[in-house]
Formats: structure tokens, C-alpha cells, sequence
């Protein structure tokens, strides 16, 4: 087999060396009754062209995103990546190292997460980022419970406009512990209904923005209430590129931002592996408590520069049942992706791709505002919206996919049983004029 | 060469990449627009370039040598799974995308649960799990949600040899359970006798690696498994070490009722630094039906679909873990290494990678002290006894490595061992290559035993830095760059 | 623009240190006709994504052999090549690398290169092999310059089955020196007609095997007889996997062994670039006349063993209007490309790989036969063979197409005017069964 | 380190490939079975990864520093351009397809050749040359054939300025051309009433580079171009420094008759260790009926055809150079080039690369001596003069600047200066990369002044080898390995 180097005279002078007769007498210690005898009912390898055209058919059995006008969002995005990002990624230092347990030779993963985390703590306007998190949702639970363990109350209030797989990713990680989280009706009037839940046991209040219907929400009011009862504020996001254009949870009040970073560097994957950001105040109690790996600069034996991974007396590893949370990796190559392409972006092209992507949704939302039958149900957006539809915005969207098209989320897919007709819809800067003129006519052509 | 920060290069005026110019339109932001600059200092993309790749060298890596880290499996990661993550049907979808246009997404989930399963033998798998840990609170959590439909609700302890990693105690907690440590027996394994004492009507549990982090195979495991069973508790299996047996021990058979299983170790997707990884989950019958959404189910028409709230579910799904489902960029490149191999030569990977630490065991144990008499499995535990007296500690025999030009293994883990030195080389490194890595060690133990020991103290020399300061760092958290904080220089 | 790191603000301040006050005066030595005022009337700036995007739509015009029942082949061959070789020669210090003018900061590419020269020589069973030519075809025609060069004679003598790219470009590299050649007729007896050309003031003589036909050819005769005339024997080989199967050309005589080396490692690439392999004897009379590079080993100032360019006062850069060459590159990439993948088979995989692709051709060739009013015109091939049919070729690949196969190589488009009804096909490790039965249904039908 | 040869360490039964059994049918190979075992060592892909990344460690490259060999134009290489190469309807394409299965390959041709047309004037090119010598070998051959064609058999003088690069010499030779040189004047240009004295009836033409290989633009390019031809020959330019002028200067305009255009150099497709290159040829009026086959031609319908038979050509062909239609992963690399730049960004590319050649010439010139008085193009020219009676040589200069993380600039040529050291940083260096380099140079050189010697000889140190004995390779070549021939270690 093509990734094992032993030649069968290799494996005997090696069982010599051992001093054992055969391979099965290394494996006595496993019970008789567990030991198999021939092969598991499995197909048995196969040559490397066979293995890429059985998963080349797999994948032509899908519709890229770059093969169709292209409108769907609702927590991830699509962007352009440069080649620049998936070359260096793809770096046998990058690629195959483990994390950084030994710092000497590990400066390159270490020196990439120190300018991560301080990447992500000006964009979010927040002080402190730790080195990445799963993704956007488990960022969002696991800032809960930090929240708890700040302020040391155990409730929690959700915005209802809060993607609906982030609060539910919140409350599986709650579910058995002391916190109990509210969740409001994901109504126009979010922030009233949050502020209403706001009492002397809350312990933090979540809210999204732009939110999943893709609203802006001005968090300066909610936190200055919140914060009168002691309670932190957690702002998310799930699209990264909002940052460049709309203010920064940092600068609205937020205690602990959390969002996905899938927008910058990732790209799709159809969900996975993306890139939760983590950023919060720089406050003793707030950094012991703050879940994830992260890096710090010391210097070595001569005095220079260096970095290493720090504070880790907060994790599993070295506090086992008193530790943070139970993560014990980050999503290393996705961070340095994110790095990398923020560092191609600068603040320059980081701006302006929020506003190309504003830009673009403001033209779409206008083409399919003018489509009879449509009705835009946001004041405000970055680069997603949502329609009010005369029919099933599921149906549609399957219709929507015959003609080519893929048009957005029905929120009934992520709210089972309501908002029926609506339709979420993002625009980024991949769709070109004719995109949204395809989907204008295509939409018109199915209601 | 230190290679500066981005913040002391860049410019805010600088970019790498190139965009249309905006149009100007009226912003319909309700007032929200961002007031100050945000302080990201960008590169042209050539300096981007040499930045990153200089930076890249200051790195150890798998395809630069052996890396002995215990407990990590790592092993080569072949380039046709990132040829394959990248075909555009898989890297270019949206989760979101209408069930008609991701038939192919959803056929790889549905082949990787199929491999997973006959693998272990077991009848479920949760595929959402984004790391071994997450993997972990997914098994977990589906034995709590068993035991609270069972009514079962006085059955909160959770028993965990001390040899575990620190997942394993911190998960159960996050689960809502206490944990109770197990102690080693002389031979590294479960003390039979202080489990059985620990059994009783409050135990929920018990969480267990096979093979054990010590690296031995828990030769008790199907008592263990019944005992646990009759006392009205679930087995919860720690699959970290899976790469020792796949293909030639199926869990399922030992008793298991969840073990998640790191696609990032056995399964080869690469560990990137630190992730991302990928921790499907496998579950016995009786907790099945608790697996947490979403997953996928073939439909009638062979074709596939998607089960993503609990309602539609056949069973009681304790809840989501996280959004979308899963890590699809791992599950493509661990389908791709599943078949690459095929039965055979996943059985010849456990058979290689135990082979592979025996022989390690077998040719240092003259020079090192072999934790435990025996052989091993997939990694060789050596304590610290051979350095007695001569002033080196395993982290400065594990510097001198480096030195050496190997990455060290795990120190200090498992902590059942003093100054642990565990050693996986896994199945993909060649005779020859474990010979000079044999002969390195041998060579730095005969002379730290010597009296070398200036060489140990002032190791690494040969590395990108001198050893770096951890206790400063934690002391004196430097967190992020600021513009002031250029201090150390 | 991306790629261009000044910003105006630096170029302002370099003009102001270079003392000067706009950067048309560093252009006053251009004469003042030739000074252009605007921009010249080309398409302006693009982002990457829309180059992109542009460049795939072109790229969907095209049909690539993986999507096909392809045999085509006449000098170029559909392999597969493992993701590890593309992977390697994608690392930023083979790409990005210069020619290795400064060994100590060159090893990698020139123990690469040494690794490739000791290849080359035992592939083909000659002594010594140069670091790579443009392609097989340029190689051919270099080794016919040399033999005239070595022997100080004028009459180069090519078999008519030599790949006639390769014959016109011999002839063009011949055209205005003091070599002529002569080039037999493509006739079935190829070799005797060779032999009967060779005379006292032969050069050399050139043959092909496989021939481009597909045809075998045993070399040790005619080698016998062009020596005892004083000729050296020229052995072309389009095929390279050929040789983990065929006879060596260095063990039937051969004095200088050229030929393709793309099947290895480097893919189709619409015809470029290839690597050229060249190798000959062992002689220092054959060595000085070699043209291109050559990789040595040395010692460095320690006494260590390392690597460098060496004899170069054969090349254009030392030796000038004197020089063996004007060539003053290799073929860099796809040599390490060819080590690659040639490392990653070793004799065990090749001479497998080899076997492979015979067998496949004996069954398409069975299954060609099959058809009525085929004729198989081959004796013996490798990969490749000949079919006679009973219709116009060039119109039966274009039938072909239509039903999506690619079917191979008219011959007519190689001898124009001649050979019409004959179609030359290639079978490689690619083809599966199904492609074999899709192709004789579909010759059968469009016959 | 030093890494062992494959041969060193691979053996006849490792392999690193999985490949389907033979089935063992008869062989139809009329007797010609290879006899005896080949000696390819293999090794599994593991192995193979480490050995080709190790050894890539060992090597300098753009994509780690600043690059500044002279003439050689090291640019950064955009991996778009990669990305776009690999696209399966580019690299997965067989030149001989019929012409309906690859009508965007011939457009990928047809609009590069455009380009080229454009951006030098010129109305036609020959794309098949594989490199620029190639190139250089095609013009030179199209004024062959044109002045057979006009019976001017007696025009077999080729004017070589001796600045020139060593191809024009030899590639005159293969064109049956004999070689004149023609001195410099004391402003590094052609001496133009050497010049002037060397026209006659026998005169071919003449070969120069421009601008020309001190790095400076031969002002009385005009006056030589008309001169030349009113004396009945032609103007072959060597395109090697288009660089220095694209976007800005039309070589057409100069009066050039052909002009090979490096890919590599110009249009930024990657060196690759030594190659493979692309030398496109454009040609004048009077030249382009000789252009070579095959080339692409538009067709009536909205299509793309190939010429590939002399006898289907409208002019008449001196011949084709190679198989097939040239370099197509070349092509596809540089068409994407230059769509990125367009026709503002290549004229920056001009500027920049003057530019930063000026700052580093200015810059420099109080510490080194500058080889030319007044500005240069694209490159600085510096000559020996500042080392004078120092001890330490251009190429000990050269080599202590390894010592600093550099790669060395191209050294003793042109041959018209004594000890030449010929930089060319490129348009893609930034202001503060070229600041650190100038720092760098401006403390050698006050070193070597200094008489800090020692630190010249024994350069490098921190390079992976000391200096290399080249002398020894060329008395006693070592070509290959042979299994006794393993004698220095």
C-alpha cells in the first residue's frame, strides 16, 4: 500500500528485532473473543485514480456555487478567495504540524495565531481574540457559559433573531449544566423583547447583528441597560465582512464577541471546517475564564522575541474537571487562511469588499423588490435580506434550483413551521449584474 | 531571522488584492456605519507570499520528519484527500443548498457512517462532531439523555482512570456529571479491584481510552464493559487510539456504547496546527436514538436526504452541536483515505503502527526505562528513571531532540508516569527511519547518563529560537500586538 | 494593483532619493517617436475573480481527457500522476527557484537534477544522462546535431517512422548547418530501408521504437551495421513508460538515447511543456559534444558531498558562438516532476505500470479487431497501435467526438496526404473496460 | 543536513504508487522484453514527501527574499497563475484532439498572441518557441529565410554587440550565420561608428538587446535599426529585458524585425529550478510570411483553427521548431498575467521596475561603483572597481551576501565590465524590502573596505553547503550515481 513503507522483510526483521514469532502475538492482549479473523466487510483498497473518480462522480453530483447564480447565505458565504490563501495553507509546515506544544519549532503556527487574535480583536473592536474556535455556533455556546462563569448567574437571554442553530448549539451546551437560556420571539422587535427579559440573575444577553433575517441592530442602548443589572452583552456575527462597513460590537458595548469567520479565507465546504472568532474585554476575570488555546509573546534564553502558547492552566489539559471547556484544539489551518487573507485585504480591500458586498445586496434588493408579488421585509441589511414571498419559499427555492438558480434560505428551514413565505437572501461580490438579473426573472417566472 | 509581525510591516494604504471600485450608492445601514479606522495593516500579495512562507519554516512538520507525539497519530498526510476536499462539488457547496443540488454531499456522509460503523460495529454515528472533544460531549451527552429518559436521574458519577486526558474529566462535567478517578494497577491498566469498589447505584459511567494512553490494550475491557452494564452504566470510549486496532478490533465488540472516533489521527486528515479536526461519534443501540441532529438517511429513491430537527427525527435526538453538519472538508478526505486502503490495508495500518512502537519499545529498552514490562500497542511509554541523577529532565531530553532534528514525543502524559515520555511513530514511518531515530535516542541517553548535561540545559541551539520563556508569558499576558508593546526585541 | 507593493506615497519618496522628479525622466533614453503618451489598447486591470472566471469559461470549451474515453496519444500520453508529484513541484522553493548558478543555495534543485541524470541513464540503460531538454522532439534533433559533431560527419539517416514533429524539427534545426538528412519512407520495412542508407559518411541513423505507429523495433541489428560503418545509432522513444516493459535502447546499441518524457509525472498539457530526455555513452568525446545542462557532484570547502552545474564550457554562456548549444534552460519543473513520480513507482511500480498499459492495448486492440472492416496493421506494440479502416480517419474521429470519445490520431494529420484511412490509438492504465466497450460500439457506428 | 540520494536509500521492491494486478496476457512485444532488472530504487509516498521537501529546504527562491539576478527578471510568481494552469480544459488536453474539443485552448492562443502583437507593435508571432533561446533561434532563422528568399545568399554576417548574452552568438552559429562583435562605447552602448564601419553587402543584420544587458536603453536605437536595414539587413532585438519597458515602449516602434519574448521573465511564469520557459517570437511585416507552424488562426464562424502543415500555410514557413503547438502551461499562466495586470498595470510594472532599479542604483552608488554613469532601466550594473585591492572578489562578494539571506545578483557579466554585478530587484519588491537589501550591500561593501576579508573567503556559512568546489566537478565529472561512486561524504 502506497502510504506504507514496510516491505514484508522489513515487518519480519522487525518482529526478530521485538523478539515475538508474528504480528498476532502483539495483539494477545486483546480479548479472544474481539480478535477478528479476516477482513471487515469493507471494500479493500484500491489505486489512487480509482479513489479520485469514485469521489469526482460524488462531487459532479453536486451544484457548485460557482456554477450557478448564486444567492444563498443565512450563516455562511460565498467570497472570492484568493489562490494566494489555499497555496500557503497547503505549506507541508502549515499542513502538517501539530499545535504548538513545542514552541522552538513551532514559531510559524504560533507567530500566525498571535497576528490572528490581534486581527480579530481590532476587527471586532474588542481588546483580546483567543486562537479560533470550531466554528461561529460553538463560539456562541461556549461564550454563554463564560458569561455565566464571569458574572456568576446562571441565566441567559437570546435574542430570537440569533441564527437558530447557534442558539441551539447554546442550549445543547447548556443542557445540563446550571444555565438556562431564554429565547425570545424572533419578532421585528427583538431588542424591546430582549431588554424586557433583562433582570438582576441575568447573566448575559446574545444578540446578532446583521441578524438572521439579515437586520442591523444598534447595540449601544440594549448594553448600557444590560450592563445598569450587571448582566455582559455577547454580540455575534456570522458574516465577517459586515465588520468592514458596520460598527463593531467593541465600540456598541459588546463584553464578548463571537462570530463565524467563514467569510474570510474559508470558503463553503458545505458547513465545515470553518472558523469561530472569540474576541472579549481585556479583563483578568474575562481572560481566565475565556474558553480555547491561546498564543503570547515571551522571549527565549537570548532575549529575542518569541511566542508560545499561554494561560493554559484554563484548559482540560492541564485542569481536567475544572478546566474552561473541554476544547482542546482550534481550527488551525482555518485561522491561518482567515489570517492570510485579512492580511491580503489590509484595511483597504477589507472596506471595500464590505461595501461592494452593501452595494451589490442594495441591487438586488431593488431588482427583487420590483418583482411583482415581493415584498422587502428589511429597513436595514449588509448584504442579506430577507422577501416576504405570495407562496411557499420552500417550494420556491426548489423551483428557483430547476432553473438554475440557487435563491436564498427559506427561513422555514431554520425556524420548522413558521415564516412559511419568507426568504432569506444573501449578495456578496461574486454576483455580477446579470446574477441578479437571472434571479429577478427566474423568481418572477415561479410565482 | 525574526520576520517581523504584520502590524510593524504592513500599511493601511497597502493590499493584496484587487476590487471594483464601489459605486457609491446610499447605504441602507440604519445609521450603523463603522466611524474609526479599524487599525488592519495590509501587504501586496508578494510580500503576503514571503511572509507566510517564512514564517511556515519556522515550523516542524510531518513531511519534514518523524513526530513521536503520543496520543496525536501523526501520520503522513497523503495530498490526494486535499486534491479531492478541494473537487468544487465538495470545497464550493453551501450546506443550505436545496437537497436536490447536494445528492453528492450528502452520498459521502452517508458512505463515511457506513464505513465508520462496520468498522466499529456499531449501529449509529453522529457525524456533526467537530473535534475529538466535541466528539466526546456528543457520546456524553447522549448517555445523559439516556439515563434522564430512563429516569435514571441518580446516576451522576462518572468513573475515569487516571490516566485519561483532560477531555475526558472535563467533558463529563460539562455534561453534568462529577467525576471519580480510577488508579493504574502495576501493569498500566485499570485497577480491576478499585473499579469494581467504585461501582454503585450513582454511577453513571465510565469513560475509557483504548488502548489506554499508556499505550497498552486494556486487557480487561469486556469485564469492564459488563460490569459497567450490570451496574446500570454506559461505556464511554475515549477512540483517541482507534489507529492501534481499526481493522482489526471492532469496538462494538468489546462492549462500547459511544466512542467518537478523530478523523484527524486514525483517518489521516491533517492536523493543520491545530486543527480543524473532526470527532464522529458511534453509538450502541441504546443510545442511538438520542443522536443529536442533523443526519443524513438514504430515501427510497436512492437518493439521500437530510434529518435536521429533532422533530422529523425517528428518535429523541438530545439536541444540535453545531451549526450545518459537520466537518464535510474532513469527511471527504477521511472517505478518501478509507477506500485508498480498503479493509486490508487499514488492518495492515494497526498492524504497522503496533509493530512499529514494539520496535521502538524493544530497541531502547537497554538504554531507557520501558514504563511497563510487555509489549505495547501503537505507542511505547518510557518514564524518566534512566535520567535519574543526572540532572536531565524529560523537557530537556525532549529539547535536545530537537537538536537532534526530531520533533519530541508527549512529555508528561500520561500522568500515572514520572516524567512520561510516550512515543507514537505511527504505521507510515519506514524501518530505516525508525533505525536513526533509535539511534539518536540511544545516543542522547548514553550521554545524558554520561554527565553531558550542558547540552541538555541549553538545548535547542539548532532551532528557529532559543527555549522560550512559558512562565513569562503567563505571567505577563501579551495577548496581541499593540502599537506600544513592541517591547522584547 | 496586487501584485505591485508601492504605494504612490513610496514611489514619490524613491524618485525624490533617485533625484529626480518624475519617473519619465528614468525613460529620456528612449527616443521620443517611441514614447507613448497613453495606454496601449489592451483591456485594462482585473481582479482575480473576474480573471478567473474568464479564464474557466475558456477552459469549459475544451474537452479534457478525464472526462472522455480517450485515446489519443501519437508522442503525448494520458497517465495518471499521484497528487504528491503536482503537490512537490508546487513547494514556493522548486517554483519560485532560479537556475542554480549559486550551489550553496541550490541543492535542492540540483541533487533533484543529479537524481534525474542517474534516472534517465538507467531508464534507458545508457551511461550518463543530461538534466532534461525542452521536449523529446528538440531532444531528437540535438542528438542528431551532436552525431554529426562527434563522428565529423554530415548524413544523418531518419527512419520514416519517426514521429514526424520530430523529423521537421530535426530538419529545421538541420537546415542551415552542414547536416542533411535524409528520411526513409514510412514504409512496414522501416529498418531495412535505414540500413540501406548507411555509408561512410553517415552521422548517424535515427529510429523510433515504439515507432509512431506503435511498432516495435529490435535496434541490435542496424547497430551492428552502423557501427562497423562508423555511424552512431540514435534511439527515439515517444513513450517512456515503455521502457519499464521494452528492451533498453542502451542494450541494443544505442549510442545516444532520446526521447519524451511526459508520460512521467507531467501530463498533457495541450502539448507543453514536456521534458526531453537525453542520455548517450559514457565517452569524453560524446560527453563535450552533449548539449544542455549537467548536474556533477563535488565536495563543498568541508569536504562534503554536494552538487553543481558542471561543464559548462560546452553551453552558449561560456563557450558563445562556440558553443555544443544555444539552449540555456531545462526543462527545471518537469524534470523534478519526472523524479517525482519516477521515485514514487521505482522499479516495482513501473515495470507494473508498463504491464498495465500493455495489456490494456492487447484488449483494445482485440476488441478494435472486433469491429467489422478493421484491420489491425500492427505485429507488435507496447500501448499503441494502428488500425486500417475502411473509411476516411480524420472523419471518423470527428464522428467520434460527437459521440464523445476521443479516439485517437489520424495518421493522415502527421503525413498529410498520406495515410488516410489509417488511425493510430493509444491505450494507457486510465482506460477502464467500459471505455474499451464504449469505443468499439461507437467505431462500429460511426463505420 | 545532508539528505541521502533516492538511490541511497529507496529499494528495488518499495513503491510508493498502488497499482492494479497485471492480468498476465501474452505479450505482443515480438521478443523485445526488457531482460534485466532496471536499478530504480522506489520509495513508498511518505518517504518520497519527505525526501523532495527536505531537499527543497536546501534552495533560494523568490517566494523566501529578494532575487536580483540580472537579466533573469525574478518576479513574484502569482498563483492565480497556477490555479489557472491546472484547469482540467488546460492541463488535461492532448494536443492532437480534433479541433472541435478544444476551441478554448486555441483561444487561450489566439488571445495571447493578440496581446503580444499589441503590446510590441509587431503583426505577427510564432508562439512554439519553448524558450527564449528557442525564440532568439526562431527570428534568427525567419531572416534567414527571408534573405534565401531574396537571394541575398551572401548575408551571412550577424552583428553581436559584445555586451550580448551568450545565446545570440550561438544561436547566429545554428542559424549558419557567422558572428561579428561590435565593442561598447565608454556610455555602455553600441559604438556607433563601430557600428557604422561593420555594414556592408555581407552584413545579415544584427543582434542587441535592448535595453541592453548593462541594464541601460541603447539610445540610437532608431539610427541602428535604419542603418540596418538600409544597409540590407535585419534587427533581431533579444526581448530578455521587455521588462524594463512593456506598456511604455512598443519595439515595433523601434523598427525591430523579431523579438522573443521571455514568459518567464516578463509575464512572470515561474522559473521553475531552471525551467520549462516560453520564448513567443514576434516578427515584422517583412518576416512574418517565414513564421514557423503551427499557429492558430480565427475562423469564419466565431471559431478557432490550427495550421499545422507547411503546405496549408499562406506564407511560406521555414519549419516547425518542436512537436506540437509550444507551451500551453505557459500560455494560460501568462494570459492570466496580463488580463490581471491589463495594459496600466504592465506599464507600472515598467515603472516600478525602473524605478526601484534607479533607487537601488542611487542609493548604492556612494559605497559600490556603478559600472555606467546616469540612470539605468531595469537593472544596476555595479563593476569591481570599489573592491579594488580589498582581496575580496565579485564573487566573494557574492557569495558573503548569501551569508545575509540573499540571494547574489548575476555576477561577471556582461563581460564589458570588469567584474560586473548586475541587479535587478523587479517591480515586485517593496520600497522597505529594497531599504533592508541597500542596507545589507552599503555594510558588505564597507566591510570589504574595512579589510574584514576573512568573512568574504569563507562566505557562506549559513548557507546548506560551504562554498562548493567547481573544479573539481568539471576535471573529474561525477554525472550520476553509481552504486561504488558514493566516495566524498
Amino acid at each position: 500500500m502506497r502510504y506504507l513503507p514496510h516491505t514484508d522483510t522489513d515487518r519480519k526483521a522487525m518482529l526478530d528485532a521485538i523478539g515475538v514469532a508474528s504480528i498476532d502475538d502483539l495483539f494477545t492482549d486483546v480479548p479472544e473473543a474481539a480478535r477478528l479473523d479476516g477482513l471487515i466487510d469493507l471494500p479493500t483498497k484500491q489505486t489512487e485514480l480509482q479513489v479520485e473518480r469514485a469521489l469526482a462522480a460524488m462531487s459532479s453530483r453536486n451544484v457548485a456555487a460557482s456554477h450557478a447564480p448564486f444567492f444563498v447565505g443565512a450563516g455562511a458565504y460565498k467570497h472570492h478567495v484568493p489562490a494566494t490563501v489555499d497555496h500557503l495553507i497547503q505549506r507541508s509546515e502549515f499542513l502538517t504540524a501539530y499545535t504548538p506544544y513545542q514552541p522552538e519549532i513551532s514559531q510559524g503556527t504560533l507567530q500566525t495565531l498571535f497576528e490572528f487574535q490581534t486581527q480579530v480583536a481590532l476587527l471586532t473592536g474588542m481588546d483580546v481574540a483567543n486562537a479560533s474556535m470550531y466554528d461561529g455556533s460553538t463560539a456562541c455556546a461556549e461564550a454563554v457559559m463564560m458569561a455565566a462563569r464571569v458574572t456568576r448567574r446562571t441565566k441567559a437571554v437570546m435574542a430570537g433573531s440569533v441564527h437558530p442553530h447557534y442558539v441551539e448549539a447554546s442550549q445543547t451546551l447548556a443542557k445540563y449544566s446550571d444555565v438556562s437560556i431564554s429565547v425570545t420571539d424572533a419578532a421585528p422587535a427583538d431588542l424591546d423583547a430582549v431588554i424586557a427579559e433583562i433582570d438582576d440573575t441575568t447573566a448575559c444577553v446574545v444578540i446578532q447583528t446583521p441578524d438572521i433575517f439579515g437586520r442591523l441592530h444598534d447595540l449601544r442602548e440594549v448594553s448600557r441597560i444590560a450592563h445598569e443589572k450587571g448582566a455582559l452583552v455577547i454580540a455575534v456575527f456570522t458574516e465577517a465582512v459586515s465588520l468592514g462597513l458596520v460598527e463593531a460590537p467593541g465600540h456598541m458595548g459588546a463584553d464578548i464577541a463571537v462570530g463565524e469567520g467563514q467569510s474570510i479565507g474559508v470558503g463553503l465546504n458545505f458547513g465545515g471546517p470553518y472558523v469561530g472568532l472569540f474576541a472579549c474585554k481585556d479583563d483578568r476575570r474575562f481572560i481566565r475564564q475565556m474558553p480555547g488555546r491561546l498564543a503570547g509573546e515571551t522571549i527565549d534564553a537570548d532575549g529575542r522575541r518569541g511566542y508560545v502558547l499561554t494561560l493554559s492552566t484554563r484548559e482540560q489539559h492541564i485542569r481536567r474537571d475544572k478546566a474552561t471547556s473541554n476544547i482542546c484544539t482550534n481550527a488551525g489551518l482555518c485561522s491561518l487562511a482567515w489570517t492570510i487573507h485579512m492580511t491580503l485585504l489590509g484595511e483597504k480591500g477589507l472596506t471595500q469588499l464590505a461595501r461592494l458586498n452593501h452595494e451589490t445586496a442594495c441591487e438586488l434588493a431593488d431588482a427583487l423588490s420590483a418583482v411583482p408579488g415581493v415584498e422587502l421585509v428589511n429597513e436595514t441589511f449588509f448584504n442579506e435580506f430577507t422577501i416576504l414571498l405570495p407562496k411557499n419559499a420552500d417550494q420556491v427555492v426548489n423551483d428557483l434550483a430547476r432553473f438554475g438558480v440557487l435563491g436564498g434560505v427559506p427561513a422555514s428551514r431554520l425556524y420548522p413551521g413558521r415564516f412559511e413565505n419568507y426568504l432569506i437572501i444573501a449578495a456578496t461580490e461574486t454576483n455580477t449584474p446579470e446574477d441578479i438579473a437571472v434571479f429577478a426573472k427566474a423568481l418572477a417566472g415561479v410565482l | 531571522q525574526a520576520e517581523p509581525l504584520i502590524f510593524e510591516r504592513g500599511g493601511m494604504d497597502r493590499c493584496g488584492v484587487d476590487l471594483p471600485e464601489p459605486k457609491g450608492l446610499k447605504t441602507r445601514l440604519g445609521g450603523l456605519e463603522r466611524k474609526d479606522a479599524i487599525g488592519l495593516p495590509g501587504l501586496a500579495e508578494p510580500e503576503t507570499m514571503r511572509h507566510y512562507v517564512r514564517l511556515s519554516r519556522k515550523n516542524y512538520a510531518i513531511d519534514l520528519g518523524l513526530y513521536p507525539l503520543g496520543s496525536c497519530t501523526m501520520k503522513h498526510n497523503p495530498r490526494l484527500n486535499e486534491k479531492v476536499a478541494r473537487m468544487p462539488g465538495f470545497a464550493d457547496v453551501h450546506p443550505l443548498q436545496p437537497a436536490s443540488t447536494v445528492q453528492g454531499a450528502y452520498q459521502v456522509m452517508g458512505e463515511l457512517a457506513h464505513w465508520l460503523m462496520t468498522l466499529t460495529n456499531m449501529p449509529a454515528v453522529a457525524l456533526s462532531p467537530k473535534a475529538g472533544a466535541h466528539g466526546e460531549f456528543c457520546g456524553m451527552m447522549a448517555i445523559r439523555a439516556k439515563l434522564d429518559a430512563d429516569g435514571q436521574t441518580g446516576r451522576r458519577r462518572i468513573l475515569v482512570p487516571e490516566s485519561a486526558h483532560g477531555t475526558n474529566p472535563a467533558t463529563a462535567v460539562q455534561c453534568g456529571f462529577t467525576v471519580d478517578e480510577i488508579p493504574a494497577d502495576k501493569t498500566g491498566r485499570v485497577d480491576m479491584e478499585a473499579f469494581k469498589a467504585k461501582l454503585g447505584e450513582d454511577v453513571a459511567g465510565i469513560m475509557l481510552t483504548n488502548p489506554n494512553t499508556c499505550g497498552l490494550f486494556e486487557r480487561d475491557i469486556r469485564e469492564i464493559a459488563d460490569l459497567i452494564h450490570e451496574a446500570g452504566g454506559y461505556f464511554y470510549c475515549d477512540g483517541a487510539n482507534f489507529n492501534a486496532i481499526v481493522g482489526r478490533v471492532r469496538p462494538g465488540d468489546l462492549g462500547v456504547d459511544a466512542m467518537h472516533i478523530n478523523l484527524h489521527k486514525t483517518f489521516s486528515t491533517p492536523h493543520g496546527g491545530g486543527g480543524p479536526g473532526s470527532g464522529p461519534t458511534v453509538l450502541s443501540e441504546a443510545l442511538a436514538p438520542f443522536a443529536p441532529v442533523p443526519y443524513v438517511v438514504a430515501t427510497e429513491k436512492d437518493g439521500w436526504d437530510l434529518v435536521e430537527h429533532m422533530d422529523e427525527a425517528e428518535g429523541t435526538p438530545f439536541g444540535r452541536m453545531a451549526a450545518f453538519h459537520g466537518q464535510m472538508g474532513m469527511f471527504t478526505r477521511a472517505l478518501t483515505y478509507m477506500m485508498s486502503h480498503g479493509s486490508d490495508g487499514l488492518k495492515q495500518v494497526a498492524e504497522d503502527a503496533v509493530l512499529n512502537a514494539n520496535y521502538i519499545q524493544a530497541r531502547l529498552s537497554h538504554v531507557m526505562t520501558v514504563a511497563f514490562e510487555g509489549t505495547c500497542m501503537h505507542e511505547a511509554l518510557f518514564d524518566d528513571r534512566f535520567l535519574k541523577d543526572t540532572g536531565v529532565t524529560t523537557l530537556d531530553f525532549a529539547k535536545a531532540m530537537i537538536d537532534e532534528g526530531y520533533h519530541p514525543m508527549t512529555m508528561y502524559f500520561p500522568l500515572v508516569v514520572h516524567g512520561a515520555m510516550l512515543i507514537e511513530p505511527t504505521e507510515t514511518e519506514s524501518m530505516s527511519g525508525l533505525d536513526r531515530f533509535i539511534e539518536v535516542l540511544d545516543a542522547l541517553a548514553t550521554a545524558a547518563k554520561a554527565g553531558d548535561t550542558g547540552r541538555f540545559l541549553a538545548a535547542p541551539v539548532h532551532a528557529p529560537t532559543k527555549r522560550l520563556d512559558e512562565t513569562r508569558a503567563a505571567r505577563q499576558p501579551v495577548l496581541r500586538w499593540t502599537p506600544s508593546a513592541d517591547a522584547a526585541e
